[in-house]
């Protein structure tokens, strides 16, 4: 009898797995952030990794993310494959003209010569406080320009064959990860696997709607449909995984199966992944489609560091069954409502659990 | 008694060697206070204390007026409160109440507070640098009478923003004092991991810009330092920068110590407490006869109620419900 | 009687004319761009303003994109209107910080007691060998970013209007020019108006379907329109001209009419202007639409120097009018023909007219 | 008859000099050739001419191996040359051929000739700076005998991304030298228009990196700095600055004068006309008897038939329907 592995870690530990492996296996990688070796580690991700791989592979940095991403791109050149981390996507924001006019263009225009193997670690904030400056999930404008593969990680065991198959692709990858599923625990097998970076996953099959989810939306939309499937509503869920080349035949496929689309994302809505998804949707399946489908994502203001400012900001689980209501008609009222207090939050709003406790 | 080269022998005014002692007691009991506070989990932001750090914006404010403006960043609790920002107004946005001086939107890393002059600071490392040259850009094209100071950490100097804003200023010879507080480190890192073997005054210097180092824990170093700095640049002779060397004593983010993280050299916490700045200008100004223990005692009360009035008012405040203001990205 | 001004003027002078009169009625407003006072003066646009408006209101610059940035968003803080240029919008992705981060958040993070009153000009450039790095069309990026205001002027007068009527917003808008528009006349009357920012103009009426296009796409739209209309294909073009708050009234109203909608964008298509338009359509008038949208745009790949490999790039006419035949199925495909004949290219595809001698 | 003291006299050995006046003799043939194609608009796209520069990149050239890696900008037909670039891969790519060095993609502002150790010029002004650094940081990484060099124009400075990279190459001690060719224009804005008073080598300088400046239009000036630093950056003594003096005598960008449009300074041009730097070398090289007439015209002679081979190839090759790459962003 075949016996299954038991290991169960976090989405930050099976991150540092994946580097860790990758530094090993690979002597053309290195790793390079503000923080990558401090006592920290970015969160948990790469601690330790100096200490085993060395200065001359692991290195901290100076506070130059345009220059450094600058320095990764010639260094990728050179064949090496760095991985370079950004404690927020926000501080990416100074590297926009590095990554757009060089990484995401190199390959292209110069004939096909040479191309840029890096990673981009990028972390969305969320929670106690970030505000405005540190939890911005812009997913939307790194997966606007062809060039760049944007990938956003949920599950530990598929974060680290993610982060392994970035690292080995031969283009840019930017791999946006979020706060709150660092602490996201699953069952990870020893042996490391790679896998397509550009196929969305269904993580929940159903088939009276389509839930297509980024990063952390598919634990609240996961949430939503355990909700409504004690009522009979059979949600699929889809984990988008990769938000630049966007998997047209997983989500025909649902939506044809289905006829009912909802998109949820991390992002502001408003020329978000979503609209893009639904716009894909609405020209391949439109014979297809009952109803308008519906998108659930951030309003159009900034985050605010008030958790009570924030009450109507980050889509839930309420948001997404609310989203389910309105093209179920089927669904009771009072099923409505006991659904909602059955996914009403229990703790404070702006931490993903209670215990929570930083590093922020 | 004082010799007239003793090193401690105070020359600076009465008045000025008090007001900054007192203004760096009151920044430390602020910052005491929101460490002890922040515990009870009701402000919900990260935080970045200046404890240990409160000589350079005591000093520094002190040459400024009101009208004067002044930018910082992450670390900017002292440097809000030295130029006169509103107490009241900095814990209430701790707190997240739409009494804040942010309306609860930016938390401790989003302070201002316009009446005093206090214009911003904002949390991406070098966010503000160019803002703030752009007002004394602003001052200097509209003829104003006022100055511009901006405060940044030795981390910030990497960002290249802060190089295409000394060039600007000096071209332009623009009403600004570039005030560098070298604490040595960027979160855990040190300087020698980031920045090659170099003073960063000079390399302001190479842009063009007058510039000057001292110590950041000698209060009356710096106020020397800064209010000829401050002078010159009233005067209209262009942009100056200061370094100073100086320490973080709590952690980096958050209340807490963090010696036992160890990333530290050995001895160096130690050394620098040694040196801290509040006690140091404390004994220099006891043993100058300009202190006496009725007046510290008097100082202290004083600073201690204040603080404890506000924490209450604010408490109070967070438990009514006061109304949020509208959301909208637009003016 | 009334006397009709018949004056004629490009759209280049026509924004001169808005920063003229700008810098002649606001004393705060300034004008700030590398080239601005140099002897071709920004494609002509802002030729003579120094010598008239003198040198504390008209200046040139060091080629400092994201330090100017912040440097006019501090002067618009200190009651300046700040009007910064940048040659090609490609230059603009250094400053990405600064719009992204301050700027555009400024207003709502510190509570709403500031905002930044800022204008930044970009160019998008075409043609003549551009290539890669400066041809982009971001219009995207900016408008996902809640906090800006994004406009995509065409015609003289409105153009004129849009400027004026920017400089005058309190919030920082990012005003998106097109290199192929500079050249374009238009009637412009001596009397200077402002104009509502997010609004979409009808600029041609028509029952068939609805035609939504963003900057230069509107001309070759028009043309289109044009070349449909002799065979009895009206076709509505809006002419979207805000891209970050989309006018979701004009489209729906043309949508609920014709039923048909085609969205031709400059950027490039996936994740853009065209997405989030196809989805409010969709969500708004599911019912009205008889059958799926489509959308002109440009592919996902960055444009080459060579006009040989641009052959298939840019949309042009043809691409609209193709759009057009897939949705109305009625046209026999003779007319097809004779329509795409008649808007074959006549000179080379990389000037927008044959005289056209640059300065690119 | 020379003296030693003569400032005439050639030190460097007969082969430099014949090859650093070799070299820039070719490049100013082509960018001469170059401009007069342009005129018939086969080759349509943007095309920045260094006519009047040609000697920083023929004597930088000269002191570095085929292994070296250079990065360059906008105007880099002469860094690409001196290089050793295909001059038919260069005038394809002018032509937008898939024949060219980009394949069509990118014309005269994206050169590349992997096999000479040219990996790349862009138009974004910096943008190759921090990859260029990156490419040197690799080398220092993997104990590759080899150093990196990466021109750039006075205006390029003005981006905070040369900062962060001659900081970290600073740090790093990497070999690579940072040429900076300072004609005194960013388009037709004149340096002190954007900034301040002091030299560019001395703000370089302050980052911690070694730095001269010299008389970029004299070739031999310019080989003795530069084999000096790429010596010591070969000797891994870390990174070195050079900025050199010089002046661009065509428009910025196109083929024709632009002195009608009377942005330089009245003279300007002229005199520097005069220092015309091919001329320069080759008065020396003949008044120290280095050089004939015959042997001139040889030259001369040689390099016109190797560039009208080439345009008449490329030219026949327009002509011819190649196939097109295909279209793909990623690898
Ligand atoms: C652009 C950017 N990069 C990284 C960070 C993360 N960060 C926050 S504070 C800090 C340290 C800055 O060090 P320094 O400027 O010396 O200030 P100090 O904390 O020592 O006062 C860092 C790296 C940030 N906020 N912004
Ligand atoms: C980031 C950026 N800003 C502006 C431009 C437009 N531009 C192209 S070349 C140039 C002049 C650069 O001057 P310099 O670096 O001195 O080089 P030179 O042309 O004198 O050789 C400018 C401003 C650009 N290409 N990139
Ligand atoms: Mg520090
Ligand atoms: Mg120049």
């Amino acid at each position: 009898m075949h016996k299954i592995s038991q290991r169960t870690i976090t989405q930050a530990q099976a991150i540092r797995e994946a580097l860790d492996h990758q530094l090993t296996q690979d002597e053309s990688v290195i790793l390079i952030g503000e923080g990558v070796p401090d006592p920290k580690g970015i969160f948990g991700t790469t601690l330790g990794l100096q200490e085993k791989h060395g200065r001359k592979r692991v290195f901290d940095m100076p506070l130059s993310e345009n220059g450094m991403t600058g320095i990764c791109i010639g260094a990728s050149l050179s064949g090496l494959k760095p991985v370079l981390v950004h404690q927020r996507l926000d501080f990416a924001l100074l590297s926009m003209d590095q990554l757009i006019n060089n990484a995401a263009k190199w390959h292209y225009m110069f004939g096909g010569q040479s191309s840029v193997p890096i990673v981009v670690r990028v972390i969305v904030g969320r929670g106690w406080g970030q505000g405005p400056q540190h939890s911005q999930s812009l997913q939307a404008l790194f997966s606007h320009i062809p060039g760049l593969k944007v990938v956003m990680p949920v599950f530990p065991e598929d974060s680290r064959a993610m982060l392994v198959s970035a690292i080995q692709d031969k283009n840019p990858v930017i791999f946006i990860e979020h706060r709150w599923l660092h602490g996201l625990t699953g069952p990870v097998k020893e042996q490391i696997e790679t896998t397509r970076l550009n196929k969305a996953r269904v993580v929940r099959e159903g088939n009276h709607l389509t839930l297509v989810a980024t990063s952390y939306m598919v634990i609240e939309g996961l949430k939503a449909a355990d909700a409504l499937s004690a009522h009979g509503v059979d949600v699929e869920v889809l984990d988008l995984r990769c938000t630049s080349d966007i998997d047209q035949e997983a989500i025909i496929g649902s939506v044809n199966k289905t006829g009912l689309l909802i998109v949820a994302d991390t992002g502001h809505l408003s020329l978000g992944i979503s609209a893009e998804i639904i716009a894909l949707a609405t020209q391949h399946c439109f014979s297809k489609l009952s109803k308008a489908p519906e998108r659930v994502a951030c309003p159009s203001y900034p985050a605010s560091t008030s958790a009570a400012q924030l009450e109507d900001y980050y889509p839930t689980a309420q948001h997404v069954a609310s989203a389910v209501f309105k093209l179920k008609s089927d669904i009771s009222e009072a099923t409505q409502c006991e659904i909602l207090r059955c996914l009403s939050p229990s703790g404070p709003i702006d931490v993903p659990s209670v215990d929570y406790a930083g590093p922020f | 008694m004082m010799l007239a080269n003793d090193p401690n022998l105070i020359t600076a005014p009465y008045e000025v060697g008090h007001s900054i002692f007192r203004t760096m007691l009151f920044i430390r009991h602020v910052e005491e206070r929101l460490a002890s506070e922040y515990q009870k989990q009701n402000m919900r932001c990260p935080m970045h204390l200046c404890i240990g750090q409160e000589a350079v914006a005591a000093a520094v404010s002190q040459c400024l007026s009101v009208k004067d403006e002044v930018f910082s960043g992450h670390r900017a609790h002292g440097h809000y409160l030295a130029k006169g920002g509103s107490l009241t107004s900095l814990v209430a946005e701790m707190y997240g109440l739409p009494s804040g001086c942010s309306k609860g939107r930016g938390g401790s890393m989003h302070l201002t507070d316009l009446q005093v002059g206090f214009v911003a600071s904002t949390p991406i490392v070098g966010g503000t640098i160019p803002v703030a040259t752009g007002a004394a850009w602003a001052a200097s094209l509209k003829g104003e009478d006022k100055i511009v100071a901006v405060y940044f950490g030795d981390g910030c100097f990497e960002e290249g923003v802060i190089h295409e804003s000394l060039n600007f200023a000096a071209l332009h010879k623009l009403p600004i004092v570039f005030i560098c507080e070298n604490n040595n480190y960027s979160v855990y890192t040190k300087l020698q991991t980031r920045q090659p073997q170099r003073t960063i005054a000079s390399v302001a210097h190479a842009h063009g810009i007058e510039s000057a180092s001292g110590d950041g824990n000698d209060a009356l170093e710096c106020y020397d330092l800064a209010s000829e700095a401050v002078e010159a640049v009233r005067a209209g002779r262009g942009p100056r920068f200061l370094e100073f060397s100086t320490h973080r004593v709590l952690e980096h983010c958050g209340p807490n110590d963090d010696e036992q993280l160890g990333y530290r050299a050995p001895g160096e916490l130690e050394r620098w407490l040694r040196k801290c700045p509040i006690k140091d200008l404390r004994e220099r100004l006891v043993s100058n006869g300009l202190l006496d223990a009725i007046e510290l005692q008097e100082i202290e009360t004083s600073i201690l109620h204040e603080i404890q009035e506000v924490f209450e008012f604010v408490h109070v405040q967070s438990k009514m419900q006061l109304q949020q203001p509208e959301h909208s990205a637009y003016a």
